[in-house]
């Protein structure tokens, strides 16, 4: 991006006036919390999936707010996953290595799977320990002997 | 080679929540529900890592650029090096009876299993002469290879519909993997180049789902070829109000006007580009500012200038028009002649309603 | 080549080739009929004058007629002006007329160009209302009437569900918007579409025959 | 030519009150089969076809406005009487025979060939409901001269043998006797004797030599014999050399009405060779609408070459004198409302004369509304006020005249055109009306300042 500010080419965003679909999409949200609250599983929205644009981002952001919980996840890239001024309704973005936003997703859920660790990883992880303890205390062992 | 696509992920040291992120994107592009993505990581974390065979014909490797070209670990990757790409001319280290006898092993090993990729087109003048690998002809070797292929992938647009070569007057009679190959699942992810992401998108959605996914007229994926550049493009607001770029270096260009007038092709061009965009996502051409020039459709170089506006004719022979206005005077005149002389061979009949 | 390829190319080409023959085989087919010398002592010598004349004022109808003839002229009005608008103002239509003059004007905004292509719309419609509902026009239309309504109506539609991307696929829609245009041109010198030319040679005529005499125009 | 006219007796003299409305009837002269009238009305009417008529034809769109400018589909409501549809056939016609695209039509037989019912039937809107007042041609955003082309299609029409009885009777006798209505020469010579003798005003006939040739209509000969006496007044007054010629004096033309080009031409050239024979500068046309057209528009073109001398409505005549000192008049101190003669007028350019003639009278004039150019015509010209079945449809056509004159609320009502008159005086006893023409020429023959009006100049001596 930085070498396409050496040209002489300023691309003006043309100004966008809200679609209104981010109000459809608040209203899907309303649903989702609903049934959340009623103790049935939430959802989720794919953001990149509907045409939704600047100004439509705007009124999502400043209708949700910002809430409590904010995560920073690197795997593959950082993944941010922010608690909006809802409870329940979390806000996921998905960078690329390079930090452009490849995804954009709104989940309605008590708590994102993802930011739980995964069994694979656990185990993963178990034995990375259980190798590195092993290795300590055979060490130990050794200096023992 | 009866190890997961997971098994093969972590040991190359992915995470399973990295795998799930993927899979998220991946969902994503493909259009899938968000609550899809954990169902994709369990099918693709199970699937075993796929053989695929890379054919290539009348083709310029620019599609194995874009595929390759990416310089920082991302989707396409890591599906990439997830499969087992067994032949692949210009990326394989072996060479001449080696190479062949590879992609033999590969064919005979997961007959009916295996993957097919093309990109180029194929020569059918002189019996396939004008390209042959090991002395084959590009025909008969598609037709071998495809047998036993579970799906083909017609990568670029001279693979999917001819392309280049193909262009007037197709001297080496060059056709389309879709000409040749009707007895199986083909698809087409037409580009010059393709977007990468959609390539492997198309792998992946067949290791998820053993099938390819919805097509449309030209057999494009809809979820990548389902919309226009135009319908997609963030400079839509400037056509829909009337402002065009006139020439590439006048405050319309420099405003970042629409391009319709330089000859933008994005209204009929049906492709991601404007969404997924290239480069990890960096710019397309209509962003640094060039006209689409319709490279994902059928026939888009035989079109006329590609700085011909979508609008204008690709037709006007003006001596023909003037030759049309000239003959329309002749018989014109003739009819009035006639007229004349059926006006005056009348005043000769006998008048005799006066009697 | 599809369909799309066949309108921009062959079919504009061809249309454009038929409009023009037959404009010119119409013309010369009417001017070339006999022209009879008139002995009679003009009244005033400025006949020219007098063709242009009433080719300009019978624009407008006299005070005495305004109206009777108001309603369906000033939708008459309404749907002519908006082709012009729609003809000459869109930028799509402008880069399709400069292949052919070379020339090229500034395009109007879209949103002015939409509203005259619904306008129009909706006079013609008006207009294809009236010629079915009152006795003198419906006695005395024929197919050429309404056939060259629809002929005239079709590309106006078309255009807007191209410009609307609604109905189909843009290039089907745009398609048919450029072959219907190509019917337009196909039809006009056969039908009553050549009013276009005619009412200056019309008007013109008359206008020069009555001031010879004097006569009211 | 006596049975027909024993079959078909003439009651053009007798008041119109007398006559029952006869049974709608399709006439016919002569025994052509039906596909021999097609085609001669066909043949003929394309004969006549030129470059300016072809672009009226090809140039109608259909709008229908003509309809709102005639006075009998405003009369009426009925869509038949729109002018452009009373073309129908011959549109057909031409577009079969003449168009630019005739070859094609008739190769693949496009167009239909007319029928002889589509004639007959066609007859009463090409004649009985059309008086050829052009005021459509007006209206016409095509500027399509629509009168032009119906007296077009009258030619085919006459050809085929297909004019209303009453009409080509009128016309036969007039070719035959030499006027419509029985004012042979001999009748014309002995009523100016007599006129002469009864009002004590010289009135020359038959001056071998004479600046002026005055000539006359039947119906003011026969019907309104004061015109005579005016016209003699009036010229004497003005101390001019003038006459009236018996070889040719009569100025209606219904050879052209009914649309016989050949008898046309007869009765025109029998005014301009008395014209020519007589030396005169100058040919006066009487108070008669359609003899305007006839002489000053088509005159020379019957002639074949331009006229040796100059044409001129007496209304223009009137206007000339008066504007040049010459006419010395009285002032009438009323208020006048004036009919517009169509072919004088609207058709003919001479709309300002009458004008200034009543102007020099001292007359408060009252337009009409609408009044000169657009003035609606009286119903009777075109050759309809011969037409007997056509009265009940004349009547409620001057029905619309009568408002208009009502209207205008003055105390005189004037017009320069005999054939206005006998409809006026028609239409007045029809409906018991207490409004009664005048005629501008008698107007102005009363009000002179009479100081040598019994002598008057010799023809001989100018």
């Amino acid at each position: 991006m930085s070498s396409l500010a050496g040209i002489a080419v300023s691309v003006v965003a043309a100004p966008a006036l809200p679609s209104g679909n981010a109000h459809a999409v608040l209203h899907e949200i309303l649903t989702m919390l609903g049934q959340l609250a009623d103790g049935q599983p939430g959802g989720a929205i794919d953001l990149r999936g509907l045409p939704l644009n600047n100004a439509d981002f705007a009124i999502l952001r400043d209708q949700l707010g910002r809430g409590e919980v904010s995560a920073s996840v690197q795997a593959a890239g950082r993944l941010e996953i922010l608690e909006t001024a809802i409870p329940g309704v979390w806000w996921h973005t998905h960078y690329t290595h390079d930090g452009d936003i490849i995804t954009e997703i709104i989940e309605i859920t008590r708590f994102p799977d993802i930011l739980a660790s995964q069994h694979a990883d656990i185990s993963d992880g178990l034995s990375r320990l259980q190798q590195q303890l092993g290795k300590a205390s055979g060490a130990k062992e050794e200096s023992h002997v | 080679m009866s190890e997961t696509l997971e098994q093969n992920l972590r040991s190359h040291g992915i995470s399973r929540r990295a795998f799930l992120k993927y899979c998220t994107t991946l969902a994503s592009l493909l259009a899938l529900p968000p609550s899809a993505a954990t169902a994709m990581a369990a099918a693709l974390g199970k699937a075993q890592r796929p053989s695929v065979i890379w054919l290539s014909f009348q083709e310029c490797t620019g599609c194995t650029e874009s595929l390759t070209r990416s310089n920082s670990p991302s989707l396409e990757d890591l599906i990439f090096n997830s499969i087992s790409l067994d032949y692949h001319e210009t990326l394989q280290a072996a060479a001449g009876t080696a190479a062949e006898q590879a992609r033999e092993n590969a064919m005979r090993e997961h007959y009916g299993k295996y993957i097919l990729l093309v990109d180029g087109s194929i020569p059918l003048g002189h019996g396939g002469a004008y390209s042959t690998v090991a002395g084959v002809s590009n025909l008969d070797t598609l037709k071998k290879v495809a047998a036993g292929a579970a799906a083909v992938v017609a990568v670029g647009t001279c693979s999917s519909f001819g392309g280049l070569p193909m262009a007037n007057p197709n001297p080496t009679g060059a056709v389309a993997v879709s000409d040749i190959i009707t007895d199986k699942p083909v698809i087409n992810v037409p580009g010059c180049p393709p977007i990468p992401v959609v390539i492997t998108g198309m792998v992946a959605h067949f290791l998820t789902f053993g099938a390819l996914p919805e097509t449309d007229l030209h057999k494009r994926p809809k979820v990548f070829y389902g919309d226009t550049i135009h319908d997609r493009c963030y400079r839509r607001p400037f056509y829909d109000q009337g402002k065009f770029a006139r020439t590439f270096d006048d405050e319309g260009a420099r405003n970042g006007w629409c391009l319709y007038e330089l000859g933008c092709k994005g209204p009929i061009t049906y492709n991601s580009c404007a969404t997924l965009k290239w480069n990890e996502g960096t710019s397309f051409p209509i962003q640094s500012g060039h006209g689409c020039l319709g490279c994902s459709e059928p026939g888009f170089w035989d079109k006329g200038s590609f700085y011909q506006p979508l609008s204008a004719s690709t037709w006007h022979d003006i001596p023909a028009l003037a030759i049309a206005a000239g003959a329309g005077v002749a018989v014109g005149a003739v009819a009035a002649v006639v007229s004349r002389h059926r006006q005056d061979s009348t005043s000769q009949s006998p008048t005799n309603g006066e009697k | 080549m599809n369909l799309l390829d066949f309108a921009r190319g062959p079919g504009l080409q061809g249309a454009l080739a038929i409009f023009l023959f037959g404009m010119t085989w119409r013309l010369a087919g009417i001017l070339l009929l006999r022209r009879k010398t008139d002995f009679s002592v003009a009244r005033t010598g400025d006949w020219w004058f007098g063709a242009f004349r009433l080719i300009v004022q019978r624009s407008l109808p006299r005070r005495e007629f305004a109206s009777a003839t108001g309603y369906p002229l000033a939708l008459s009005y309404l749907f002519h002006i908006g082709l012009v608008i729609i003809l000459f103002g869109l930028n799509q239509h402008i880069l399709l007329l400069r292949t052919y003059t070379g020339i090229s004007w500034s395009n109007l905004p879209s949103g002015l160009v939409n509203l005259a292509a619904a306008v129009t719309a909706a006079a013609m419609v008006a207009l294809l209302i009236r010629r079915l509902s009152h006795p003198v026009l419906r006695l005395i239309s024929n197919f050429d009437d309404y056939f060259s309504w629809l002929v005239a109506f079709l590309p106006v539609a078309t255009g807007m569900l191209a410009v609307a991307h609604l109905g189909g696929r843009y290039e089907n829609l745009l398609a048919i918007h450029i072959l219907s245009a190509e019917l337009l041109l196909v039809w006009f010198p056969f039908g009553k579409l050549m009013h276009a030319s005619l009412i200056f040679l019309s008007r013109g005529t008359s206008g020069a025959l009555l001031t010879r005499k004097g006569a009211a125009i | 030519m006596s049975t027909l006219e024993s079959e078909h007796p003439l009651t053009l003299d007798t008041p119109r009150l007398t006559v029952k409305a006869p049974l709608q009837r399709y006439d016919k002269q002569g025994d052509l089969s039906d596909g021999q009238r097609v085609e001669q009305a066909m043949r003929h009417f394309v004969r006549d076809f030129g470059a300016t008529a072809a672009t009226w034809m090809e140039a109608c769109i259909h709008c229908g406005q003509c309809a709102d400018a005639c006075h009998y589909y405003v009369q009426t409501g009925e869509a038949k009487y729109t002018p452009i549809w009373k073309l129908e056939p011959f549109k057909q016609a031409y577009k079969r025979e003449s168009g630019p695209f005739a070859p094609i039509y008739r190769a693949l037989g496009l167009k239909k060939p007319v029928t002889a019912a589509e004639l007959e039937s066609w007859q009463e809107l090409i004649y009985d409901s059309c008086t050829l007042c052009g005021r459509c041609s007006l209206i016409c955003p095509m500027g399509i001269d629509i009168a032009r082309l119906i007296s077009l299609a009258r030619h085919g029409m006459a050809k085929a043998g297909l004019v209303p009885h009453e009409l080509w009777a009128v016309a036969e006798r007039a070719k035959r006797e030499g006027s419509p209505l029985g004012a042979t020469a001999k009748v014309f010579r002995e009523r100016c004797e007599w006129l002469a003798d009864e009002h004590n005003t010289p009135i020359h006939v038959d001056l071998p030599r004479a600046d002026i040739l005055v000539s006359m209509s039947s119906i003011e000969i026969m019907k309104y014999p004061d015109s005579i006496v005016a016209t003699a007044r009036v010229l004497n007054h003005l101390g001019l050399s003038w006459t009236f010629r018996t070889d040719g004096y009569e100025a209606t033309n219904f050879g052209m009405l009914a649309g016989n080009a050949d008898w046309q031409k007869d009765s025109s050239l029998k005014l301009v060779n008395a014209a020519i024979a007589c030396g005169a500068h100058t040919l006066i046309l009487p108070e008669c609408g359609h003899a305007y057209g006839a002489l000053r528009w088509q005159g020379a073109n019957m002639y074949g070459k331009p006229l040796p001398f100059r044409v001129l409505h007496i209304s223009e005549f009137l206007a000339e004198q008066v504007q040049n000192g010459s006419l010395r008049l009285k002032p009438l101190q009323k208020s006048v409302t004036f009919h517009d003669p169509c072919q004088v007028s609207r058709r003919g350019g001479a709309t300002r004369a009458p004008r200034d003639v009543l102007n020099a009278l001292g007359t408060d004039l009252h337009e009409m509304t609408p009044t000169g150019d657009v003035n609606w015509c009286c119903g009777g010209g075109g050759g309809v006020v011969t037409i007997h079945r056509a009265d009940s449809l004349r009547y409620k056509v001057f029905q619309n005249k009568m408002r208009q004159v009502d209207d205008a609320n003055a105390e005189l009502l004037v017009s320069s055109c005999s054939n206005c008159r006998q409809t006026f005086d028609d239409g007045q006893a029809h409906f018991h009306w207490d409004k009664t023409m005048l005629s501008l020429l008698e107007l102005v023959s009363d009000q002179l300042i009479d100081t040598t009006a019994t002598t008057g100049s010799q023809g001989e001596s100018a």
